[in-house]
């Protein structure tokens, strides 16, 4: 088993992620401001959709961010769809990512086939955006299966509900990974509120000394359920909590889709070039209520939405290519005949009655399953074949 | 006497809701806090305008991490307070084992009743409510086997605001489990008259149920000996076998730590039968004791073996199976009818 | 045929030491981990050499952190390797708990087998080394209560080197439970021939220990059923017994999950009476599980009730009071004596 | 309930810690050095024995010294005489502090009446020169029991062993405090290795995020049994978790208990003054094994060992305080008798045969015993009684 090293980042832009030492702990002020995140987030694209200078991070290039934009595009309706999914009764129900789609798809967009990814119950639009089937990924919340898909297809693990936990799953990847000697890097999600557990802490530093190819996404969309941010961490930043774990840590707008290609991107190369874990935190807004069952209306005020409706990620992605010509009216309506697309299929596999099997109550909880199991599922089959006489 | 009833109809939750306000009010040291319980009131409202009445230093939020939410709780037991603590649903209190194992359980043993720590654990517990996984843990066994808990699981709107009270009071750290489903169950309750016994006299007054199991309905065949969400589920069953002409006794455990020996033996010696049901899977569980107790205990009463109506030994299901899972009156009808009545 | 027997005197630590040196040695996706396993080679000494022998990259220290290791295992395993890590002692795999419960047990069963966690969860378990408070916990019930971990406590040090090997291949997570007090036991083994079988055939050639109990000693007029530490206290017993003319046969769970019904209940259907000895607390435990099994499956074979010795329903004592705590031979003669024998 | 302001600090030194911002975070670079350790641990005096100039703490006074010294110097006797006795068997196993003395003597000196001590295992120094009997603090070690001393009478926790898990009820106790109304301040303790732990995480943020007076002491004593602090963790220095949770942090000399009362003072000063928790990491060094049943040299070598013995923190202050002429001859002898009363006392009360009683085993696990536990404990008197005939 050996470290993989991989392929190395082009072009140095005097980013300090580039230059993080390797090895032994320094304390001089020049390697804490190494790992200390800029003093505001990085934002290359305005609300207004103009661009925005940043000397560490370059714009990603029209057509990355064409391409992006219309998974932006498919993301909200899929947002939409679900929420109307549940509704109607299809859907138990949906944690959704409206406002934080830009998030979303950076985080599946920066990585590679090989890469895996480390989602949490809210980034569905995330998992759909990395390739996987939008029926199997919303079985969880249909209620027929616990999960979907074959997290080994896409490389993308069970939508995770314990808090925090996955991310140690996600070091756990990356470490074997690394003594494997593949060339993985592991994008690991998580909330703001998600960053007080325990298992945060512990991950960050098992990435951070055994120096994986972790790149930790916290989404600070300021809201865990009820409790605003200020309630969950008094830090001037949750990105400065990477600099106790000797890892660097960076802030970003999450409604800033080029800012998140930019800042992900690099963090995505430099772990895969052997820099080890970096922690970035998008500020973004949950616009909707935690879950269909939440009602946001109990903790926080109207006008804080609306102030945040300006900064929506899609509206700024769309002047900004808009105004290069890159996007016009036909891209616009091919994009939204996409997400129709996405929508149907969603509508057409959560309508269909499934048939569940009882007996795949006992089929996987052991590869062989016990004695105990067995007896119990001939128990059930009994009943049941008792009943249907 | 022409006593006034002013008997309402109130929830299994706002029973729990009114426990705790009606405990803050009568003790400045009740304090509340967990995820979500201040202005949202919870996320099955349990703690619902608390915050707005109490103020935010006897209702509050935390950060989220339920290792520090006990822990905490544990520093201000012993230093005056008595905390209730909220674990947002059952599985999320896994976070929090360590604390509750080593610290909770052992504190005031460790120090030779020096420290005591009065603090109540409320866990929204079990399922039956179409939820997502880790949202449905049956984990009353984890407690019980845990020397040092105290573990209590009301069924009925009554033992919801009476023993929530009692948890309250109580010198040593309960372990109070809701079942989630019985939230919205209602049944007509005399408040006022329920209040009342919380005077002067405190606990006493109000008759402990801590430590007593109740017989929930009376019979004389076979005896189901069951508690928290299963309890209406065994009345439906004893209700659907006296339409066969066969008399169960039901048993409401209550609290599972203290054990109620004496009531449960009374009754199995009586019966010389007894199914005991639990949602919980059986393997190693609380049910596995109360078996094992009855026949320790009634041997010689015994026309049958004591059986089990237990959930699978299989995590808990998704919402569209797990109607298979859970405990019902069809499981436990066939299973009493499997005590071997031939040889009666 | 003229067998060279090669037996030496093995400690059952150093059987668990070879297991582990011997499949690493086989499989090069085996990897080791924990707090001090690295070149202190554990508090126990069970991975001494692993890292001089198999490199920092194949058994590693952590930093400390238990939910850390146990989940950063699970990743692992998710990943193609084989993890065996080591909880330092049985409280200190408590920070782990919610790690344990919600994914290693539930990760295949939640992916419909797709993502299988082939990992083993070493945990040095249980008293009677005048250990201080946390570090002698009989921690089984937890685990064994919990669907989806495979649970095996080896009380001999034949078993220590089979069993690790074959949870290593396992397919599924195993929790291995370690008996501390055993660690100095020692055996002749014949390690070689022991070694041999697990050459190309593998664990069906070694012959499978996990899911079947064992008879340690037969016997005619009761049966004691035992696992882990307390195995040899229930050898003794019987051998003492057998002094006084009782023939008590010794049956050694050693799987606690899954369950050896058939051999157990095999046992208790010819003897007729039976007794469960574990060091747990008894409430809620894997005793009053096999107590609920046995009195099931039994019930008109029993001439009299299944009783348990167990640890009392308190917190592990302080070393001066342990004596007082372990089952011990006087105690489970006593408990053979209840057994209603006049009336047989 | 009201929070407490409480006695304010006299004499601002224009230490960070004064001015730190106590409501929202702030992300500047002057907030962030505001939470930033020093760039070295502070030291007041070198380990010859001299002064060493340090702007934001003064030296504390000599007589405050000299009687710290004294501890110091009864410290350095507990531990040998604890070793004595583990050798001798009269205890099962001694966690010693020897070298860390200056730490232990500090934590407890700087605390007032009212104040709180989270002891952990390896800190029994600390809990004696706090006042706590050596017998009742040496019964847990002795085995008749888990805990030998009343924690309300010198408001001394019980010894943890479980790492980390006592930091968070010393969050807990000063948060009763606060709501109460009192002025307490809770010192809580534990080791490098123990923050890796989750619960050191959960601890800190909730100290931060309720504004509890807490003052969280790190002894980093270069390993946790054999794990070196390398891995264990890779940042700059543990004190640079502290802006993570936006407190400050700061590195002390370990061996010196000048700095030790200099640092630990004030962050005692600050918390109490209202201004919140502080992180503080001294630096010091483990110099015997783990524990008598540990062997060091597995895992570390000779040389690195010998090289801590001139950092002694013993030496130095005797040094220092010899220099200044406050500690004479006589006095030396005066307090090494006082040490030599303390170490007899404890090979009395550890020599005397201690008489169990077994029934206490279920005294105090409830309050009032259940009716099984009443069971158990008439059993096992039943079964003593046909013993003893
Ligand atoms: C360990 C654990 N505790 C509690 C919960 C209940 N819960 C689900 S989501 C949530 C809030 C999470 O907030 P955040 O991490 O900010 O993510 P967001 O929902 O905002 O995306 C809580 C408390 C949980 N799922 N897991
Ligand atoms: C939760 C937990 N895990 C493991 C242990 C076992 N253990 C006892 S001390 C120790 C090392 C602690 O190191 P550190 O925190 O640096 O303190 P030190 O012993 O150096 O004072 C370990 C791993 C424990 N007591 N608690
Ligand atoms: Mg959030
Ligand atoms: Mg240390």
């Amino acid at each position: 088993m050996t470290t993989s090293t991989g392929k190395n980042r082009k072009g140095s832009t005097g980013n300090p992620l580039d230059h993080m030492p390797r090895t032994a702990p320094d304390s001089s002020r020049a390697a804490e401001s190494f790992m200390l995140p800029q003093t505001a987030p990085v934002q290359l694209v305005d609300p207004d959709g103009r661009h925005v200078h940043n000397d560490m991070y370059p714009l990603p290039d029209g057509r990355q961010l064409l391409t992006a934009y219309r998974q932006l595009v498919i993301g909200r309706r899929v947002n939409d769809q679900a929420n109307a999914l549940v509704r109607q009764g299809r859907m138990a129900v949906y944690p959704s990512s409206h406002g934080q789609e830009a998030c979303q798809v950076a985080a599946a967009l920066t990585l590679g086939d090989g890469d895996w990814l480390f989602p949490t119950y809210r980034d569905t639009v995330a998992v759909m955006a990395r390739g996987v089937d939008p029926i199997q990924t919303l079985t969880l919340l249909r209620g027929d299966w616990h999960g979907g898909y074959d997290p080994y297809e896409h490389k993308v693990s069970i939508q995770a509900t314990p808090l925090a936990t996955q991310l140690l799953h996600a070091v756990g990847v990356a470490h074997a990974a690394k003594l494997k000697g593949e060339n993985t890097v592991v994008m690991a999600m998580c909330g703001d509120g998600a960053t007080s557990e325990g298992d945060f802490h512990e991950a960050l530093n098992f990435a951070a000394v055994f120096h994986l190819p972790v790149v930790f996404f916290v989404q600070n969309n300021q809201y865990a359920i009820s409790v605003p941010l200020k309630h969950q961490s008094v830090a001037p930043s949750l990105a400065h909590k990477a600099i106790g774990y000797g890892m660097p840590g960076e802030r970003v707008d999450g409604n800033d889709l080029a800012a998140l290609l930019g800042v992900l991107g690099k963090g995505v190369d430099r772990a895969r070039a052997g820099g080890g874990p970096v922690l970035v935190e998008a500020h973004t807004y949950r616009m909707q209520s935690h879950t269909n069952a939440d009602d946001a209306t109990r903790y926080r005020t109207d006008e804080e939405v609306q102030a945040w409706l300006p900064k929506d990620p899609i509206i700024r992605m769309r002047s900004y290519l808009s105004g290069l010509h890159l996007l016009t009216e036909e891209l616009e309506q091919e994009f939204a005949g996409d997400a129709e697309q996405v929508a149907a299929r969603m509508r057409d596999g959560l309508n269909a009655e499934v048939q569940v099997d009882p007996e795949d109550l006992f089929r996987f909880v052991y590869t062989n399953p016990t004695p105990q199991l067995r007896e119990q599922a001939a128990k059930l089959r009994d009943e049941l074949s008792r009943e249907s006489l | 006497m022409t006593a006034t009833t002013t008997s309402t109809t109130l929830t299994f939750a706002k029973a729990l809701n009114t426990a705790l306000a009606d405990e803050m009010e009568a003790d400045p040291t009740v304090v509340v806090f967990g995820e979500d319980v201040g202005p949202l009131g919870g996320v099955f409202r349990i703690t619902d305008g608390l915050t707005k009445r109490f103020g935010e230093e006897r209702c509050f939020d935390t950060p989220l991490a339920e290792s520090g939410i006990m822990g905490m709780a544990v520093g201000m037991a012993m230093n005056g307070l008595r905390p209730v603590v909220e674990m947002q649903f059952d599985a999320f209190a896994y976070p929090a084992f360590e604390q509750v194992v080593s610290h909770v359980a052992k504190m005031p043993n460790r120090t030779r009743g020096k420290v005591k720590l009065p603090m109540v654990i409320r866990i929204p517990y079990a399922g039956g409510i179409g939820g997502v996984e880790h949202h449905c843990d049956s984990s009353e066994s984890y407690y019980a086997h845990t020397p040092g808990l105290t573990v209590v699981a009301p069924a009925t709107v009554q033992d919801a605001y009476t023993m929530l009270r009692e948890s309250i009071r109580h010198p040593d750290p309960v372990v109070f489990l809701e079942p989630k489903k019985l939230y919205w169950s209602k049944d007509e309750v005399d408040l006022p008259a329920l209040q009342a016994r919380w005077g002067a006299g405190g606990a006493a007054a109000a008759g402990p149920r801590i430590g007593r199991a109740v017989v929930a309905r009376e019979g004389s065949d076979a005896t189901l000996i069951t508690y928290g969400p299963s309890v209406p589920t065994a009345l439906q069953a004893a209700e659907a076998a006296a339409a066969e002409g066969r008399s169960l006794e039901v048993i409401d455990v209550r609290s599972l730590v203290p054990f109620d020996d004496e009531t449960v033996t009374a009754s199995v010696r009586k019966t010389g039968r007894a199914v005991v049901i639990a949602e919980a899977p059986g393997f190693a569980s609380v049910a596995s004791e109360i078996v094992a107790r009855v026949q320790e205990r009634c041997f010689h009463s015994l026309a049958a073996p004591v059986l089990r109506v237990t959930g699978f030994d299989i995590p808990y299901p998704a919402p569209k199976l797990e109607q298979y899972y859970l405990p019902s009156v069809d499981r436990i009808l066939d299973t009493v009818d499997e005590l071997q009545w031939e040889e009666a």
